[in-house]
């Protein structure tokens, strides 16, 4: 399974989710250009935190404009999985690829520190290696992260099993404590926590290794059907 | 605009228009009869008013830095760069720096903090390093009042917007809140970076003809004349001072950082040298890096990316926008330089060159508007000896200990946990991304700061300390604890201590008194450094901090870095398992003068300041680390501000642990001051071999507990808290002062 | 000809505005018990070339495309013409 | 009687404004090449209740102390009345 990982002018947590994705996890993964028109070869893009362009006028607003987004909107419809953390779950909700918007923080402060969550769907293809409503931790790190949708999406997220993660103690306002949404198909996710922060023993934490095992399997569970 | 009638050398001379500058009619008259022979014209005495500023020149300070202890068999550079370099092995090198940021943050606080980030990142890059961590050390007037408040959360805000958005996690720092800083808050930030030896960089501009390449953020008049600036008193009439303020752009910054160190990497035949346009801008830079190479150098003033339209020469020269970097290139490779950064979408433009001799030229409109010799800007600056005096508060100080008398020692814990210098500062540094580049092992929160370092079982653990109070009572003495502190951190945390950066914070030079103290402490730091073998490497100077005449108290911020050998070795403060042994190691004096015990109950600190004793010290560091070493130590932590009862509650808060503590201490005790200790938890199968390590240093006083109850019965009282109610009086305090 | 595009974007009303809302409560601590309510919005002033077509509409789409969300803003766009 | 004041808060000249140069290359980038120059400022929208004192004064004051910076920020006000 071969990853590419799109790189934005001011990403920053691009280097860390390679990092993970080979030393920890063992599977090639590279950085892309955000100026790069495909993804041919690829198994599945993870867009990665930072400050894409400053995220001077609204995160992720300026990055979906960049060529690669064209690029990821068409593997993303292909059924493949899309994976954004952080400024990545912004530039995927400025895009289109999944709803509502992430404002700022209710305290109107960044916010980096441990968020226990709660795995609302572990049928995804992203959350598979999770059991079903168990409580992981992983560390959040952002200042706009609020989530918020209208009541109607709101519903629609709820019927279609959408909402992926919960925060359980709510640390920035997001409606209904969500912390990370799929689309209706499932194959985009998006999600505020960072799962790369949370890979190796020594930094804490391995309960995002999670995330890239259900991708993994996923993908060998595809081969061998 | 009028600003486009320069006045004339005459009128120069004859209405002392370089006294706004902050030159002295001394310093103007050796610039005329001894460097040029002649009037300088409007914009050579703007050049020589910048790079004779304190901030570029260290002219007051110089002969005290001169006492610094530098030497040591890991340095790699020390003072003189634009950061200091020590080795850690395997070809490697760490590198660090700090910088003050005090007025510009006074006057706009959120830019002021972000661009004092910004400088000093653009310091350990110019070296050829990756920064790898951030430390913020800041010091506030009381939280009584709404500006202090919002002072500190748009101070904070601004640290965290710059090194958030760039990348670079900030593991560490310090805070405290003293009346003295009211109107003159203290804001240090220190960076370090990592990097191949092969990788290091010098600011220089060597090799006739070769190219000097403006890259980064176009020029505007912000900040035009910030160096004297920085270092001119700051009072409420000269608020006004508005072109001083820049705005940052950390994105920027980033991409500018990328570029920078992939020229450093993939370019190294083609790049000369390489240096940040910090204090002074463009004149500082360029003049610095032909000086020390013993070039000349020529700029075409019209070639420079500008942002604003009709910008003098001195404009140019002087303007301290933000983001910038001058780069010498061999002549020839420019093309190939150019396309690097052309690939981040920055500028990057040939604006002169090296020449034979040693004139610094500048050409502006077809005109030569400065020729001057370059060693007069950067190396020939005047250097004064100022007078010093005993402070009378220090002639007339009272050799009696305050003697505190506290009939209920818990409810006294409770406050003193809720004392904004002792309390959790937490709430400030979540809003710092302490975890970006997946190193940091150890988070805020802990002694020290510690970012692991890939492909090695090494890691790096840092901090910033001083305090002032000490400082004000003692500045020799405080000086010799600061750096002790820093030391106790690193120990604490489980590393080496390597070297130290600093911020000398000061009140006013010319003021006999207070460059008495300027003085002092930088000898009791000097002698500390030489016994711990933490050479300074680098450092920054910020004089004039005082307010409407009412100085800072002395505030040398230190910052320190240490090395730690194997991964397995970092510690942290927190008390691990229940039925762990407590130690305290070095024994607890009633000492009392300057603590916090004293200020919360008297308002104010007093008298002399208790004995410190450095050869123990050092003896205690070197067990300590000896016992973490040996795989004996499950926690340690420093006992510091509010005394021992605080390091040991403060042990407790991590993991949400009791303990059962019995001395024969007096209760009060618990609060003194004493240097040199530590609270240390033992693994009950481990206690013999730590006593026999220890040498008969350490005294046990209990076991840790899985119960919520903190309880020490000393000789007198016992304190006797739920752990959950201590802690959270303690995590609450500041957030609720900050409302 | 040179237009200057003068453009507030602010939250939709049913949008929480938590910087409003901080400044609101600041703005309070400072004495100022009148200030019923604060939205905080943002301000752009675009200078603009008259390339024959439609000004307005222009900016109008940059505002659709860029400037603002409208899941949860709406913007106002004033024109106005200036010198070169 | 209850005053709606729109103010708008931009940098000063000299004040480099790195949010509108992002704006204005990502507005180039997409084919806008029309566009010279932005800037982005901060746009409030103050909700005041009268108290017999000078309005206008009031919400200059408020700028001057919290909303914006005046050593490198400008700021206008514009006041209408509104029902309450
Ligand atoms: N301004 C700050 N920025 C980042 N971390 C800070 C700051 N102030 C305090 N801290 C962190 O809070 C903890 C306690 O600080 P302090 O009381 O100064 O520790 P110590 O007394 O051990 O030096 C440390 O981990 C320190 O790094
Ligand atoms: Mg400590």
């Amino acid at each position: 399974m071969k990853f590419a990982v799109p790189v934005f002018p001011g990403s920053n947590c691009d280097y860390d989710m390679v990092n993970a994705l080979r030393d920890i996890l063992n599977v090639p993964a590279d950085l892309v250009s955000a100026q790069a028109t495909n993804l041919e070869g690829y198994d599945a893009v993870v867009l990665p935190g930072g400050f894409s362009y400053g995220d001077y006028l609204r995160s992720g607003a300026i990055a979906r404009f960049s060529p690669v987004m064209a690029a990821v909107k068409d593997f993303a419809a292909t059924g493949k999985p899309v994976l954004g953390i952080c400024n990545g779950f912004q530039i995927l909700t400025e895009a289109g690829l999944l709803p509502g918007t992430l404002q700022a923080n209710r305290s109107a402060q960044f916010i980096c520190q441990a968020s226990e969550l709660i795995i609302r769907n572990s049928r995804t293809m992203f959350t598979t290696a999770y059991e079903n409503q168990t409580q992981i931790s992983l560390p959040i790190a952002h200042g706009e992260g609020n989530y918020y949708c209208d009541a109607q999406t709101l519903a629609e997220l709820r019927a279609n099993h959408q909402i992926v993660f919960e925060y359980v103690d709510n640390p920035n306002g997001s409606i209904a404590n969500i912390a990370g949404i799929t689309n209706r198909q499932g194959n985009v996710l998006g999600m505020m926590p960072h799962p790369e922060r949370a890979v190796e023993t020594i930094l804490g934490s391995t309960a995002g290794l999670g995330i890239f095992q259900s991708l993994l399997s996923h993908q060998r569970e595809g081969a061998h059907a | 605009m009028l600003k486009n009638i320069e006045p004339t050398p005459e009128t120069l001379r004859d209405d002392h228009i370089y006294r706004e500058w902050g030159l002295s009619d001394a310093e103007y008259e050796l610039i005329v009869k001894k460097v040029l022979g002649r009037l300088p014209n409007y914009t050579e005495a703007g050049l020589f008013s910048g790079m004779w500023s304190e901030h570029c020149s260290y002219k007051n300070s110089k002969p005290v830095l001169k006492k610094f202890w530098t030497q040591g068999d890991q340095v790699v550079a020390g003072p003189g760069e634009g950061a200091g370099i020590i080795d850690i092995g395997d070809g490697q090198a760490v590198v660090f720096k700090a910088e003050s940021h005090n007025h510009p943050s006074a006057i706009e606080p959120y830019e002021g903090a972000a661009t004092g980030v910004g400088g000093i990142i653009r310091d350990i890059f110019s070296m050829g390093a990756k920064p790898i961590a951030l430390l913020d050390s800041l010091r506030f007037g009381e939280l009584t009042d709404e500006a202090t408040k919002y002072l500190v959360s748009q101070v904070v805000a601004g640290i965290g917007g710059y090194g958030n958005c760039i990348g670079i996690p900030t593991i560490g720092g310090d805070t405290a809140f003293d009346a003295s800083y009211q109107k003159n808050p203290l804001v240090n930030a220190m960076c370090v970076g990592i990097l191949n030896q092969s990788d290091i960089q010098k600011g220089q501009a060597t090799g006739v003809g070769n190219s000097v390449i403006y890259v980064g953020a176009k020029t505007g008049r912000d900040g035009i004349s910030g160096a004297s600036f920085a270092s001119a008193e700051f009072n409420d009439a000269k608020t006004a001072q508005r072109s001083a303020v820049q705005v940052g752009d950390p994105f920027m910054e980033k991409l500018l950082m990328d570029a920078c160190l992939e020229v450093i990497h993939d370019h190294r035949e083609s790049l000369v040298g390489i240096q940040d346009m910090g204090a002074a801008g463009l004149v500082s830079s360029s003049a610095e890096m032909a000086s020390k190479a013993g070039s000349g150098l020529e700029l075409n003033l019209d070639l420079v990316p500008q942002r604003e339209s009709g910008m003098t020469p001195f404009e140019l020269m002087l303007s301290e926008s933000q983001e910038r970097m001058l780069l010498c290139v061999q002549a020839g490779a420019e093309k190939e330089i150019n396309a690097v950064f052309e690939k981040y979408g920055l500028d990057a433009v040939t604006i002169g060159h090296v020449t034979t001799g040693h004139q610094y030229r500048l050409w502006h409109q077809g005109k030569l508007v400065a020729d001057v010799p370059v060693d007069a800007l950067a190396s020939d600056a005047p250097v004064y000896q100022r007078e010093q005096r005993v402070p009378v508060r220090l002639a007339q100080q009272s050799n009696v200990q305050f003697s505190p008398v506290v009939t209920d020692v818990t409810t006294t814990l409770k406050q003193i946990l809720q004392q904004p210098t002792v309390a959790s500062k937490r709430a400030l540094y979540r809003t710092y991304d302490s975890q970006v580049q997946t190193n940091t092992v150890v988070q805020p929160g802990s002694d020290a700061g510690v970012v692991r370092i890939r492909q090695t079982d090494k890691a790096l653990a840092m901090t910033t300390d001083v305090n002032g109070r000490y400082l004000f009572l003692n500045p020799r003495v405080g000086g010799e604890m600061a750096v002790a502190e820093a030391a106790r951190n690193i120990v604490a945390s489980g590393g080496v201590p390597l070297g130290i950066t600093d911020c000398l914070n000061f009140g006013n030079p010319e003021n006999p008194e207070q460059f008495y103290e300027l003085d002092e402490s930088a000898q009791g730091i000097s002698r500390a450094c030489q016994l711990f073998n933490t050479p300074v490497i680098s450092g920054n100077v910020s004089l004039n901090n005082e307010s409407n005449g009412q100085p800072i108290y002395p505030t040398p911020m230190i910052g320190m870095v240490g090395l730690i050998k194997h991964q397995r070795d970092i510690t942290t403060q927190d008390f691990k398992q229940p039925g762990d042994a407590v130690y305290v190691l070095c024994d607890t004096y009633a000492d009392f003068n300057g603590s916090e015990l004293q200020k919360m109950l008297t308002g104010s600190i007093s008298g002399r300041l208790f004995d410190f004793d450095l050869e123990a010290e050092k003896r205690n560091q070197d067990l300590l680390l000896g016992a973490i070493q040996a795989g004996l130590v499950a926690s340690a932590h420093d006992a510091a501000e509010g005394g021992l009862i605080v390091a040991i509650a403060e042990s407790c808060f991590g993991n949400n642990l009791g303990v059962s503590l019995i001395s024969d201490l007096r209760a009060v005790e618990f609060f003194a001051e004493t240097q040199s200790r530590f609270v240390v938890s033992v693994p009950q199968e481990k206690r013999h071999a730590f006593e026999n390590q220890m040498q008969s240093q350490v005294t046990y006083l209990g076991d840790v507990t899985a119960t919520d109850r903190l309880f020490v019965q000393t000789a007198d009282q016992a304190f006797d808290v739920p752990v959950s109610v201590a802690k959270q009086l303690w995590e609450e305090a500041l957030p609720c002062l900050l409302k | 000809m040179t237009y200057l595009a003068k453009v507030t974007v602010t939250y939709k009303e049913s949008i929480l505005d938590p910087k409003g809302e901080a400044i609101n409560d600041a703005l309070h601590r400072l004495g100022y018990s009148n200030v019923q309510s604060v939205e905080m919005g943002k301000y752009f002033e675009l200078k603009v070339t008259g390339n024959g077509q439609p000004i307005e509409e222009q900016v109008d789409e940059m505002c659709d495309r860029l400037l603002a969300n409208v899941n949860m803003e709406t913007y106002q766009i004033k024109i106005v013409e200036v010198e070169d």
